[in-house]
């Protein structure tokens, strides 16, 4: 397949023994086997009938040579040199016959099986890569139609939860309104606090109602904002800082700052009490000192 | 294997009906396949011209499909013409087989339980008679699905001011819940012993004794046609405040 | 539903021709229709298993797939059996055709391609096994290139010091070199009627052959969870010298 790598290495990069093409870098190799394999091919012999002995020698004159050339070697190149030094040797010595190791017949008949098994697997390798592949020679349906899948909600709830869900709510519900009656009661401070602010901004006589009706809006709250707001101004005529008045009986009862009071002699105090803090908060301050 | 015989038939058979276009018979064929696999690999639907730039040049394509489309017509698999372009397409009547059923198992909102709840014990009743009992306002989210559970039913519409839509429980409810009767639903007394209601819930609090007949109240009217959506949108636009409550909840 | 149709209309025609076989013609008919039907929608292979879990009960699914594959032969589509399963594939001799439909393929180092065969022919193998082979050491990104491809997956844990992962290869694998299983692998006799499927020098015996299935060996232990990422990376943290020869290999 054009498309695909060569296997083997171009001509122009396999080493010879001797010559510049030495020069060639170790990267173009797969490791050291790789290297051995590109030797044995330049024998031009079958592997099998490879000269292991001539092998070994042009691998070490390769290493020698990258050496003298300062060329940098991985590791793994340094091993397989020294081990086939320890080839040649065995290989050339006599054999020694109370040896427990591998006779050097042994050892490069190994050395060949392992040249021979990668040479292999690059073929097998080149053979798949050349089959008709998916996606490149063959190919699927290119609008393949999926399985559309219908959803179906399936509720649960089991008879518990819906029990649950009607008791928590319906007793929250009637506890809820206990504590709402609660959070709506009027102060006497709070009364205190809004009709010193609202009276005290204004001159002249006015119901007490009309102060009051913003604060009125919640039926629940009226009795409460009445009441205190009743008690507060009594207080404060007490005090001398309001003045209250009212016609007859159930007449609406009228409200306003005393003359002299003004609103500004009775924020002094205060004011003095806050150490001269903004005027406007005062009141609150005073107010929440005497709760 | 009638389907090849068939096609390989077609071939000869033209060969004798006319001399003219007999010859290549072998191209005739090639031709066919390669239309065949160029449909076929194709992620997109093709036209005649994008079949034309891959075909060789004398390709007679419009004949070409007309044959394809007739060898498949009554196959598993058609081809078929759509917007101006050819695809091969499963047959119609096959599609069920491209069709798988998924459940999903999916649990109701504490507002829906809430809602069904109420719905269950004070039917028949009204979506502002919910929110009454639920302190909180109820979108017309958690009404559509419990719509859609089958459990609750549009009942009618009571006879008060904007004729508002009742709502009541369902036989499938009854399924569901394993109850014989709505009636079988726990009263006071029964959600107090099993521990669902404390006893400190107020001297004036009623669990009401639910009914769900079909028949209507002497205050129900019963539904006009079409008031099972157009109104349901009503309802809708008139409660606006739904929406907000449906996320401030939970 | 003219497909319909045609296939009601086509039945009588079978019937009237011969009586013997006549009468299952039309559910006969139906059935390789669905058939068809189910392969032809699929991009990926179905196996026996699936294409009966989509069709009726009684269906003799071996008989209609042969018939359906020889109905197929000649054509542009062909039916074919891969991985042990069934998928339509275009014709391999239409390849030119459908060029612009090729995906662009990453192209493999010379290492990836190695280590690929390595795992195919050998698997299960572990990375110290490959490095065996191929006389060098692998380096991660090698084995991750082919993971990605979707080729080769972990199998499990050889049960030696170290346990180390096994490779084998995948379905997708199979589907992609158009092999039936791995036992078609191209080859693989003559490599291992010459011993070099074996792992140690020469030995007449004992000849393994290449093993996708997915049941562990008896020295494989199955993966754990989290292994699919973490181990991986301890791996890459014990070959060191991995890395260097990431860069030199390509």
């Amino acid at each position: 397949m054009a498309d695909e790598e060569p296997f083997e290495l171009p001509l122009h990069d396999a080493p010879e023994p001797q010559g510049p093409a030495l020069v060639v870098d170790v990267d173009g190799y797969e490791g050291p086997l790789d290297l051995l394999l590109t030797l044995a091919r330049s024998q031009k012999v079958d592997l099998t009938r490879i000269s292991i002995l001539a092998l070994a020698e042009q691998y070490l004159t390769f290493v020698h040579e990258a050496r003298k050339l300062r060329l940098e070697l991985a590791a793994d190149y340094l091993v397989m040199a020294a081990w086939l030094a320890y080839l040649k040797s065995r290989l050339l010595l006599p054999e020694q016959k109370d040896d427990d190791e591998p006779t050097g017949e042994e050892l490069a008949a190994a050395l060949a099986f392992r040249l021979r098994r990668l040479e292999a697997m690059r073929e097998v390798a080149a053979r798949l890569m050349n089959r008709n592949r998916l996606g490149r020679d063959v190919f699927p349906r290119g609008a393949p139609e999926t399985v559309a899948v219908v959803r179906r909600s399936e509720w649960g709830a089991t008879i518990y939860d819906l029990l649950m869900a009607y008791a928590s709510q319906r007793q929250r519900n009637s506890v809820t309104s206990v504590s709402v009656g609660k959070r709506s009661v009027w102060s006497l401070a709070d009364a205190r606090t809004i009709l010193t602010r609202l009276v005290g901004a204004a001159a002249d006589w006015a119901p007490i109602d009309s102060y009051l009706a913003t604060y009125m809006a919640r039926p629940e709250e009226r009795v409460s904002v009445l009441a205190s707001a009743f008690s507060a101004s009594l207080e404060l005529v007490r005090e001398g800082k309001v003045e209250l008045r009212q016609s007859n009986p159930f007449a609406p009862l009228y409200i306003r700052w005393r003359p002299g009071a003004t609103a500004n002699e009775t924020a002094a105090p205060q004011a003095d009490e806050a150490a001269q803090e903004e005027g406007g908060r005062a009141p609150f301050t005073e107010e929440d000192d005497e709760r | 294997m009638s389907d090849n015989e068939d096609h390989d038939g077609d071939a000869p058979e033209q060969a004798r009906a006319g001399n003219v276009t007999s010859l290549p018979s072998a191209t005739h064929r090639y031709e066919l396949r390669m239309l065949e696999a160029l449909l076929f690999a194709s992620a997109e639907p093709l036209g005649d011209d994008e079949l034309a730039a891959r075909l060789p040049e004398r390709v007679d394509i419009p004949a070409l499909l007309s044959e394809l489309q007739q060898a498949y017509a009554g196959r598993g698999v058609n081809l078929v013409h759509v917007a101006g372009k050819w695809a091969f397409r499963t047959a119609d009547d096959l599609a069920f087989l491209l069709r798988r059923e998924a459940t999903e198992q999916k649990k109701l909102s504490r507002a829906a339980l809430e809602t069904l709840a109420i719905i269950a014990y004070h039917q028949p009743v009204t979506r502002a008679e919910i929110e009454e009992v639920r302190g909180v306002s109820t979108s017309k989210g958690t009404i559509d699905v419990l719509l859609e559970t089958g459990w609750i039913r549009m009942r009618g519409r009571r006879r008060t001011p904007g004729r508002p839509v009742t709502y009541g429980t369902t036989e499938a409810f009854l399924d569901h819940f394993a109850l014989d009767e709505v009636r079988d639903l726990p009263g006071l007394e029964e959600l107090r012993g099993a521990g669902l209601l404390d006893s400190a819930v107020p001297i004036d609090f009623l669990v009401p004794s639910p009914d769900d007949s079909d028949e209507l109240k002497e205050d129900e009217d019963p539904l006009e046609t079409g008031d099972m959506f157009a109104d349901l949108e009503e309802e809708d636009r008139s409660g606006g405040a739904g929406d907000e409550e449906d996320t401030s909840e939970r």
